[in-house]
């Protein structure tokens, strides 16, 4: 008996905390005390029993072959005839894998929504009991779907984890349900991760077609053994529809307009779901199908550019928002963007890398952004802020250190895992990858910019913030102050974690020609069905640390900048000016792009133009042809006059009336007196001879 | 050729029948308004007798026989009908005692009328040759004429009456000159015989078919077939309800029993010549009495039209000339004798300011003031409109079943989806009982008689409607045996 | 067939009936409590004894079980005959739930003339049952047509305002489609025995019987001539009652006016009887004339799904809304049943029982709130969820389950449908998919308008929550949710032989019969070339 | 002379064809019913002529008894008893629907015509002997039928002395002017 | 000796006349002699074809045919008088309460 047997307890310990929350806690609205202490053992026990269990493993299991436990059969679809006419059953089972990747996600995962839970108790303290137990019920069941997502040994399984997150997002954006905008956020949030999922689920039933299984292990030993390329095609297509879902779940353009509106939720949410772990589900979902990206330049280039293109576009719109939380937003768009680019280049590895390290210190931004919100009680505006940081060290401290660690400065995480995704784009450029070298090229200039920018609007935040003056008015003033350790604690930890961890997870060797230094290419290697991904020298020793020394300049540059204008000159003249200067870009990149604008006016506004419309056929046409034959086999095509009547004002009530009309037409032969009804009878007999006759001769 | 006493035996129904007519119209002109009751028991009394005598005397005990110079045959298919007939009669006479004792006319005349036209009917049923059918035939026409014309202060009876008459003779003119072109072409008036000379010589003589086709509008014109139907809805509306009820079933049985004897019997071997006669016919009568009745608001004159309707059914079986049509027509009868009855019953028992419930309106919020009677107009209507489990879709079912076989798709096809335009104004009747209540509109609603005969026949209907309906085994049996006698393939 | 415990079947089916019956005759219509204590008493005892089926039926034995045979009108060879597979048994297990809970939840809503409407839905049940459980064409019948009256009462008595209108449209309707699939029957009828005489139709010269087992058997001789208007008879009266597209229009009329009972029966299990006469009788009697209608039907069903989805999201009215809703679902079950391959036929079955559990739940819901406010124009409400949490609550478990949220049992039929569809066609799953969002589009813009935002209509400022009766209609049903959607295997093993044998009984039939699988191949196959030729550098 | 001797029998006919189609048009044509009755009176004894021309005379005699005898004298009665407005002086012909009436008509009959035109007729041992033979023996027209009415056609002969009887019930029923007293009250309107 | 084809010529015209009368007539009276024109159109059928058959079945059902028109005659004349009684007519068509 060890603990990576029952691999499937993590997510369940979550759920236990769910159920009690939202079932007893809320119903019988019990105080916060035993709710938070539910939900916290419950987190607790995932992140110590998931340790526990990729420890173990680690040490007693071949850590090359993913360990799948099978929990029960769960779909079964009867036998089918597949692609090549092969005949297989469609047995999908609940199982649950083991493997390097699902092994690190699961150790930040839960370690994350830990610290999260831990920073809620305070964060949520002044929530009505029931609505913190609710609260609580909602954060657990997410870590249930998150840790199934990861966990999941095939991509239904996969699936059930990624819809679960998309509902527990949708619960918990929509948390503040009374204002109008929190729920219609939420509710956003989950149709335009139906869209994604679309795709996925294609994707799914490509999957199916072609390989007869849902198994990861089996898809990869399926590509892997695809010498010949049979399945070439199918992994474009598949590739590709993963993809779609992706976009949808990591906020990739075109689908990435929900993430924004995402921050209606209460802010521990948007650290743990919106920044650290669900939105990451789509660069985690692209690593574990990495054998299709591999075997389809088409789909991989797809991913990174894609990337590439979101990460510079979602950093433009960061540099002029105003609310800190939005800001924030943009910048975790356009982080995925990066990890997608690092995707779209192969380095799986280094996107993952990218996910945690990005955990880190973004997770930490958020907390910290929280803590400032929490502490200027509710205010979100970074123009009411300002000189934070005499009045709440704590967060300053650790909101620097992240924003240092986003910006890319060395040796924090941030520097080494984005330096880590850039040199892998370039050498995807040198290598000419696949054949689209100036592509990849493209894209690794695309990645700089976007350092600059993430460097500036990050410290444009942090000066805004925390430096110069308060602004939020004087009686504002008063009321601000440092939160309670429960908030701050995981601040200083993930601040630290901002700081080593990625050192510590990936020391990047290739600078010193030391190979294996980086203990996650060592770890996830395995999983990948990677060709020269690692130890690829096509890149010189010197070239490296020209790299190195570009990205780092270009991000000190960004710093200088919103030093120049958010630091050092206090009435902002040179920001105003330059806003008056291109007064038209500074509109459009305030206004996004007008991209939700554009969305609504046409699919939105579309869609429900066509439902009304439709409505009406439906109610007057269909009705009305329906009815319409329904009458017309009684052969009374003499109505039709009044059919087209009916049809064109839509009375629905068409088959009364024109059997109405029909009968009384009808009646008239009933003209009342006896020559009348004997004529009738003559002509009827002449006309029954006319037929005979006709007939008969 | 000369006739001996014992010949007459098979004949003692109709005698006993004539001369319990004769007793009943001479006692009835000594006890005028008293004798509703009595004579009305009586009536039912000597129906039954006679019933017994069928059975004892005019039963085939093996195969048919013709007798009294085959103007008569006794088969099975003459026993069914007598009996139904009988039960018609007998029911009928039960719905109108009460019905004569509010109205003040004499029940005499009325009730040996009825058993005279019940004698003309016999007749029909069991005639083996045009000459004795012809004068069955009349026999009954002109009983029912009176009949219909009783209430002779009333403008609607005395008009429908007219109506009826004045096209009814008619149409038996058409009917003896068919009669006549038959017998000019095959020399012969006997059923047998004519059945004889068309299977020997199957021929396509124009006079002879057209001779069918006369002696068949003859046939539509009493079986109330379109475009013959002209005079049902008037006579029906203006009869008094008993006699509409009692024309709407007893003599439309006759009518299809000398049609069958005649086209399905005689004429079988020419059925080529004269189905696109009755197809058409068919047709037009489902259509044409289905959507008529759809807007008809006097419940008597709806049921008018709905029997327009049910003759249209009843000829598909007519149309498939073939065994299973011929049974499944008599089965047919028994069961629209049985709900029409009931459903007269109903609207002879429903009283509205004094005048009998015929307005659609009088049977708003029955439901809820006589669940009890609303429940059995519920299953007749239910019946009428073919609804299983009532004896109405069985009978229906056979019919269609023999189209079928016959391969008549399109009128099948044509059949069903007018019974189920039918269920609308069947159901426009439920709907006043049920889906609305009398009270709402103000009006008086209208109060429910109590009629201890009217009750016992309509309870008999609904039970038969409801037996026959799940248990049709027995009655598909005895009405095969009975067809059989037409000889049919 | 295996005749052991047929006894029981017969009980399950005529139970309510004889309940009815002696409510008619013993209990005074004075006595509500008594009224509905005796009804709620006979569906759950019907419930009860029906779930030994579950149970006593296996998969392993005979296609029938549970069955009872005997002549009934020999001189046509009607027989009566009833037993059930596996298919059947969910659906009566289907049927005698939410019978139960269609009277149990009508406590407080009918108030008036109480008595006829129990005996009503007692004789429906009983209908519904029988339909289920027959395995002669004409008893089929009987019991098809049964069923409509006491429906086309509980419409039109206990019904809205337009209730007359809904109820003779609903009856009209669906009697149509059943009298010209009565012409169908007969067709077959005859042909199995003497044949069509007079239109030139040999028959098989078999003794004369309307028993479906028997047609079965002859299934692959009959000309395909013959199946093609046999099928166009049946497929009539059952489209018609799925509904599928162009014959819907009676179905948003219907449940709108029909009491909460009334809508939940009808689309629980009323829905269910055209589907099932479709897996039951015209895909393994017609094969040759299924298989060439694949193309239509798909197209339909997939319209459907969509058109369904889109008119859905126009609706004012939440029953509407739901009504519509039922239209686009019941076109998933069409598309999987007619993939032809064991997946969609599974998932086609599943979905039933979905549909039944989840739409039945829906109206449930909507019902209970219009019983506190008399009105479901989805602009009354908003912010409910302050007020009536447990019902929110609900109120979204339903909504997901019926937008196919995994872990419930709306995504494991979509899902087992869209891969027996993708199977035949990668276009089908592609619409059906998109179907699924546009689900998802309408239920969830239907909770915001409804649970989320200010709580603004007075009226609503004190709506009370969830009672206990109402929470205990709607558990049952939340639980079955779950069950499905977190372990449907037991299910799915109780329908499997039906699928495999449908299946079987189409090949046999029609040899060139394919799933079609090759045309996905086709069009996954375009970018093989040009994918290969970069690997090749 | 010989023509005439030659063809008497069709020089009769067709005078009597003629009369009788006059008669007939002057029954639905003359104003006054009763210059109707007295044209159907003479098409009667016509239509009698004729019945002697085929050796009928039974049949002849009875239909001037019954006809010209009887049912005129009923007629003339019951013209005499509904003077109660004289139509004469008013519409007599329903003139909207007259044509179409008389369009109808023909159409009919020419149809019927076409029919028995193309039709044969069936053939016997033609003439007069035949009919007249009862067992062989010959003997006049009005015994031979007597002979048959009273053996095979005996059941309708019953038959129609019932309808007769029927008839008489009838006539008493409408004629009565009798005290059925329908008082409003619980007169039923049927 | 002329054949049967003329008698059968004439009775249908006469047969028509009758026909004609019934429905062109607005007088009870007249429409009740029409009738009885065309049952004598059917007799002298029926004669024509007994002779030229020499068979006396068409003479029987003949007399049958007139004693029928007889009564017919009796009934309607009755019905006539009602009429009278009650409209003060014998115009055929002022009977119309009923129609439709």
């Amino acid at each position: 008996m060890s603990f990576y047997d029952l691999i499937w307890l993590v997510p369940v310990f979550p759920l236990i905390g769910a159920a009690f929350n939202g079932l007893v806690s809320n119903r019988l609205g019990l105080e916060k005390k035993v709710t938070h202490t539910v939900a916290l053992i419950a987190s607790g026990l995932a992140w110590l029993w998931g340790w526990a269990a990729v420890i173990q493993w680690y040490f007693t299991e071949d850590i090359t072959k993913p360990y799948v436990v099978k929990a029960f059969t769960w779909i079964s679809g009867g036998d089918l005839t597949i692609f090549g006419g092969r005949v297989v059953p469609l047995d999908i089972s609940a199982s649950f894998q083991l493997d390097a990747l699902s092994a690190t996600m699961l150790g930040f995962v839960t370690f994350v929504g830990f610290l999260i839970h831990l920073y809620s108790v305070g964060y949520m303290h002044s929530e009505p009991d029931r609505d913190y137990a609710r609260y609580f019920s909602y954060l657990n069941l997410f870590m249930f779907a998150m840790l199934t997502l990861v966990t999941g040994s095939n991509l239904p399984v996969l699936f059930v984890g990624w819809e679960g997150v998309g509902l527990c997002s949708y619960l918990l954006i929509g948390f503040y349900f009374e204002k109008e905008w929190c729920a219609a956020a939420g509710m956003k949030a989950f149709i335009v991760n139906r869209i994604g999922d679309f795709g996925f689920l294609l994707a799914i039933f490509f999957a199916f077609f072609y390989f007869g299984t849902l198994e990861f292990d089996g898809l990869y030993q399926a590509m892997a053994n695809d010498h010949n390329h049979v399945f070439a095609g199918a992994a474009t297509i598949i590739g590709l529809l993963l993809f779609v879902g992706a976009m949808g779940k990591s906020a990739q353009l075109p689908l990435y307009v929900w993430l924004p509106d995402a921050m209606a939720g209460p802010t521990p949410v948007s650290a743990l779901i919106h920044a650290a772990t669900m939105v990451t589900a789509g660069v985690y979902m692209v690593a574990r199908c990495n054998f299709f990206y591999q075997a389809s330049p088409t789909a991989m280039l797809t991913v990174g550019v894609i990337g590439g293109v979101t990460a510079v576009f979602a950093a433009t719109i960061g540099l002029v928002q105003n609310d800190i939380k939005k800001v924030l937003a943009y910048s975790t768009v356009s982080q995925l963007g990066y990890m997608f680019l690092a995707a779209g280049t192969g380095a799986y590895i280094a996107a993952i890398f990218h996910v945690v390290t990005h955990a880190f210190f973004k997770g930490c931004l958020f907390l910290g952004s929280g803590s400032v919100i929490h502490g200027c009680g509710g205010e979100q505006d970074i123009r009411k802020m300002g000189g934070l940081k005499k009045y709440m060290p704590t967060t300053f401290w650790t909101f620097l250190v992240a924003t240092v660690a986003i910006a890319g400065i060395p040796p924090l995480a941030g520097f080494v895992s984005k330096d880590m995704i850039l040199a892998k784009t370039f050498e995807a450029g040198m290598t000419n990858l696949n054949g689209y070298g100036t592509t990849y090229y493209f894209l690794w200039f695309l990645g700089l910019a976007g350092a600059a920018m993430t460097a500036f609007y990050m410290f444009r935040l942090v000066y805004l913030t925390f430096y110069g003056s308060f602004r939020g008015g004087e009686e504002a003033e008063h009321h601000v102050h440092e939160s309670p350790w429960t908030m701050t604690l995981p601040l200083q930890i993930l601040a630290g974690l901002s700081i080593v961890g990625g050192l510590i997870l990936g020391f990047p060797g290739q600078l010193f020609h030391l190979d294996g230094w980086s203990f996650i290419d060592r770890f996830l290697a395995p999983v990948m069905l990677t060709h020269g991904e690692h130890g690829g020298h096509a890149v010189s020793l010197g070239l490296e640390w020209g790299l190195v020394f570009v990205s780092v300049a270009v991000a000190l540059a960004g710093i200088f900048v919103a030093w120049r204008f958010y630091r050092n000159d206090p009435d902002f003249a040179r920001p105003k000016a330059l806003a008056e200067r291109f007064p038209l870009v500074y509109k459009l990149l305030l206004n996004k792009y007008w991209v939700d604008e554009i969305y609504n006016a046409t699919f939105v506004a579309g869609t429900i133009k066509l439902s009304r419309l439709l409505w009406e056929f439906d109610s007057r046409v269909v009705d009305g042809v329906v009815n319409g034959t329904a009458l017309s086999t009684l052969g009374s095509s003499f109505i039709s006059g009044v059919f087209d009547l009916k049809v064109v004002d839509g009375a629905v009530n068409l088959v009364a009336k024109s059997y109405d009309v029909a009968s009384h037409r009808f009646r008239r032969l009933q003209v009342g007196f006896a020559q009348g009804y004997a004529m009738v009878m003559v002509f009827g007999a002449a006309m029954l001879l006319g037929i005979f006759y006709v007939i008969k001769l | 050729m000369t006739m001996t006493l014992d010949q007459f035996i098979p004949f003692l129904p109709e005698i006993f029948l004539a001369t319990a007519g004769f007793v009943v119209l001479l006692l009835g002109v000594s006890m005028r308004r008293r004798g509703v009751r009595p004579l009305s028991l009586l009536g039912v009394a000597a129906l039954a007798v006679t019933g017994l005598l069928v059975w004892l005397f005019a039963r085939p005990v093996d195969g048919p026989v013709s007798i009294l110079g085959d103007m008569l045959v006794v088969d099975s298919l003459a026993v069914f009908f007598k009996l139904l007939m009988l039960a018609a009669a007998a029911m009928a006479i039960l719905l109108s005692a009460g019905y004569l004792e509010r109205s003040g006319y004499g029940a005499g005349e009325y009730v040996s009328l009825i058993l005279f036209a019940t004698v003309g009917m016999f007749v029909m049923a069991s005639g083996a040759n045009l000459a004795s059918l012809y004068v069955g035939l009349e026999l009954m026409a002109l009983s029912v004429y009176v009949l219909v014309g009783y209430f002779k202060l009333e403008v609607k009876s005395n008009e429908g009456a007219v109506k009826y008459f004045v096209l009814g003779a008619a149409s038996s003119a058409v009917l003896l000159y068919g009669m006549s072109l038959i017998y000019g072409a095959l020399g012969t008036l006997d059923l047998a015989a004519i059945r004889a000379t068309l299977t020997a010589v199957p021929t396509s003589n124009s006079m002879l078919v057209l001779g069918m086709v006369l002696v068949g509008f003859g046939m539509l014109f009493k079986v109330a077939a379109v475009p013959f139907h002209v005079w049902t809805p008037d006579a029906y509306e203006g009869a008094p309800t008993p006699v509409t009820a009692f024309i709407s079933v007893a003599p439309k049985a006759a009518a299809f029993a000398m049609f069958m004897r005649i086209f399905l019997g005689a004429f079988a071997p020419a059925v080529d010549q004269w189905r696109i006669i009755m197809w058409v016919a068919a047709a037009a009568t489902l259509i044409y009495g289905n959507i008529a009745a759809l807007t008809q608001n006097n419940v008597k004159r709806m049921l008018a039209y709905s029997s327009i309707a049910h003759a249209g059914y009843a000829l598909m079986g007519i149309v498939a000339a073939n065994a299973m049509g011929a049974w499944a027509l008599l089965m047919y009868m028994v069961v629209y004798a049985f709900m029409n009855l009931g459903a007269f019953g109903f609207v002879i028992l429903l009283e509205s300011k004094g005048y009998a419930g015929e307005e659609i309106g009088d049977y708003a919020g029955l439901s809820r003031r006589h669940p009890a009677a609303a429940l059995g107009m519920l299953i007749f209507m239910l019946a009428l409109a073919g609804i299983p489990p009532t004896a109405g879709f069985m009978g229906k079912l056979y019919l269609f079943a023999a189209a079928v076989e016959g391969g008549y798709l399109v009128l099948t096809v044509i059949a069903v989806v007018m019974s189920a335009v039918s269920l609308y104004y069947y159901f426009r009747i439920v709907v006043q009982m049920y889906l609305r209540d009398g009270e709402e509109d103000g009006a008086a609603p209208a109060k429910l008689l109590r009629d201890r005969w009217t009750e016992v026949v309509i309870v008999v209907c609904v039970i038969a409607t409801l037996v026959i309906g799940v248990f049709p085994a027995p009655l598909v049996g005895w009405a095969q045996s009975a067809a059989s006698a037409l000889g049919m393939m | 067939m295996d005749f052991q415990y047929g006894w029981l079947l017969n009980l399950i089916c005529y139970l309510p009936l004889a309940g009815a019956i002696f409510m008619m005759a013993f209990i005074n219509k004075e006595n509500s409590s008594g009224i509905k204590a005796f009804a709620t008493a006979v569906a759950a005892i019907d419930f009860v004894i029906s779930i030994p089926l579950w149970f006593l039926y296996r998969t392993d034995g005979a296609e029938f079980q549970f069955a009872t045979q005997f002549d009934w009108i020999p001189s046509l060879g009607v027989q009566y005959i009833f037993g059930v597979d596996g298919f059947a048994v969910l659906l009566i297990l289907l049927t005698t739930l939410l019978g139960l809970i269609a009277i149990y939840s009508s406590y407080t809503a009918i108030t008036d003339r109480q008595k006829e409407y129990y005996i009503f839905l007692l004789l429906l049940q009983t209908g519904m049952l029988g339909v289920f459980c027959s395995l002669d064409f004409i008893l089929f019948y009987v019991f098809w047509e049964v069923m409509l009256v006491p429906m086309y009462f509980l419409i039109g008595v206990w019904g809205g305002p337009r209730r007359l209108y809904a109820a003779i449209k609903f009856f009209l309707y669906t009697l149509v489609g059943s009298v010209l699939m009565l012409v169908g029957i007969l067709t077959l009828y005859f042909y199995n025995a003497g044949g069509l005489a007079a239109i030139g139709l040999e028959g098989l010269g078999n003794p004369a019987t309307f028993s479906v087992t028997q047609f079965y058997s002859i299934a692959p001789m009959i000309p395909a001539g013959v199946q093609f208007w046999v099928f166009l008879a049946f497929f009539v009266g059952f489209a018609i009652k799925v509904p599928m597209f162009p014959f819907h229009t009676w179905l948003p009329d219907a449940h709108v006016e029909a009491p909460t009972a009334g809508s939940v029966i009808l689309a629980a299990v009323l829905l269910k009887m055209g589907t099932y006469g479709f897996v039951r009788l015209s895909l393994p009697i017609l094969p040759d004339a299924t298989v060439k209608a694949v193309g239509w039907i798909g197209a339909l069903a997939m319209f459907a799904i969509v058109y369904g989805a889109l008119v859905a999201m126009a609706q004012k009215d939440m029953k509407k809304l739901v009504a519509y809703s039922s239209v686009s679902h019941m076109g998933f079950v069409m598309l999987g049943m007619f993939a032809l391959n064991a997946a969609g036929l599974r998932g086609s079955i599943l979905q039933m029982l979905n549909h039944g559990v989840s739409t039945g739940a829906l109206f449930l819901l909507v019902g209970i709130v219009y019983e506190r406010r008399h009105n479901r124009m989805i602009a009354e409400y908003g912010g409910l969820a302050k007020v009536m949490p447990l019902y929110a609550t609900y109120f979204m478990i339903i909504t997901m389950s019926s937008i196919g949220l995994p872990t419930l049992n709306g995504f494991i039929g979509e899902f087992t449908i869209l891969i027996g569809a993708f199977l035949h066609s990668w276009v089908w799953a592609l619409v059906g998919a998109s179907g699924i969002v546009l689900g998802a589009a309408y239920m969830l813009w239907l909770y915001q308008r409804v649970f989320f935002g200010e709580l603004s209509n007075e009226k609503n400022k004190d709506l009370p929550d969830l009672n206990r009766r109402e929470q205990w209609t709607l558990i049952p049903l939340v639980v079955v949710a779950f069950w499905i959607g977190l372990y449907p295997k037991p299910f799915f093993d109780r329908m499997a032989p039906t699928v495999d044998r449908v299946l079987e009984r189409v090949a046999a039939a029609v040899p060139e019969f394919e799933t079609a699988a090759d045309h996905v191949a086709e069009i996954a196959h375009e970018p093989v070339p040009e994918a290969a030729g970069e690997h090749g550098e | 002379m010989d023509f005439l001797a030659a063809n008497l029998e069709a020089i009769v006919f067709y005078t009597v064809a003629v009369l009788t189609v006059a008669g007939g048009i002057g029954v639905i044509s003359f104003k006054n019913p009763v210059h109707s009755a007295l044209a159907l009176l003479g098409t009667f004894v016509m239509v009698a002529v004729l019945f002697i021309l085929r050796h009928a005379e039974f049949l002849a005699a009875v239909q001037v008894l019954v006809y010209a005898g009887g049912i005129m004298v009923l007629y003339l009665f019951v013209i005499m008893l509904s003077r109660v407005k004289d139509l004469s002086v008013e519409r007599v012909f329903l003139s909207s629907t007259a044509p179409l009436a008389i369009l109808g008509g023909v159409l009919l009959g020419s149809l019927v015509a076409v029919g028995i035109l193309l039709g044969t007729m069936a053939t016997g041992d033609g003439g007069a002997a035949a009919m007249q033979a009862v067992d062989g023996v010959q003997v006049g027209n009005t015994e031979a039928v007597g002979w048959v009415l009273y053996t095979k056609y005996l059941i309708p002969f019953e038959v129609v002395s019932v309808v007769l009887l029927v008839a008489m019930i009838g006539a008493i029923v409408f004629a009565r002017r009798d005290a059925v007293v329908a008082d409003p009250g619980e007169g039923v309107q049927s | 000796m002329i054949s049967a084809e003329p008698y059968v010529a004439l009775s249908l015209i006469l047969f028509c006349l009758g026909l004609i009368g019934l429905m062109v007539r607005r007088n009870f009276i007249t429409v009740l002699m029409s009738v009885e024109l065309m049952f004598n159109a059917v007799n002298i059928n029926l004669i024509a074809f007994s002779f030229r058959l020499g068979d006396l079945a068409g003479q029987v059902l003949a007399i049958f045919v007139i004693t029928v028109a007889a009564a017919e005659a009796a009934i309607g004349l009755g019905l006539i008088i009602a009429l009278v009684r009650l409209k003060d007519t014998v115009a055929l068509d002022e009977a119309d309460e009923m129609r439709g």
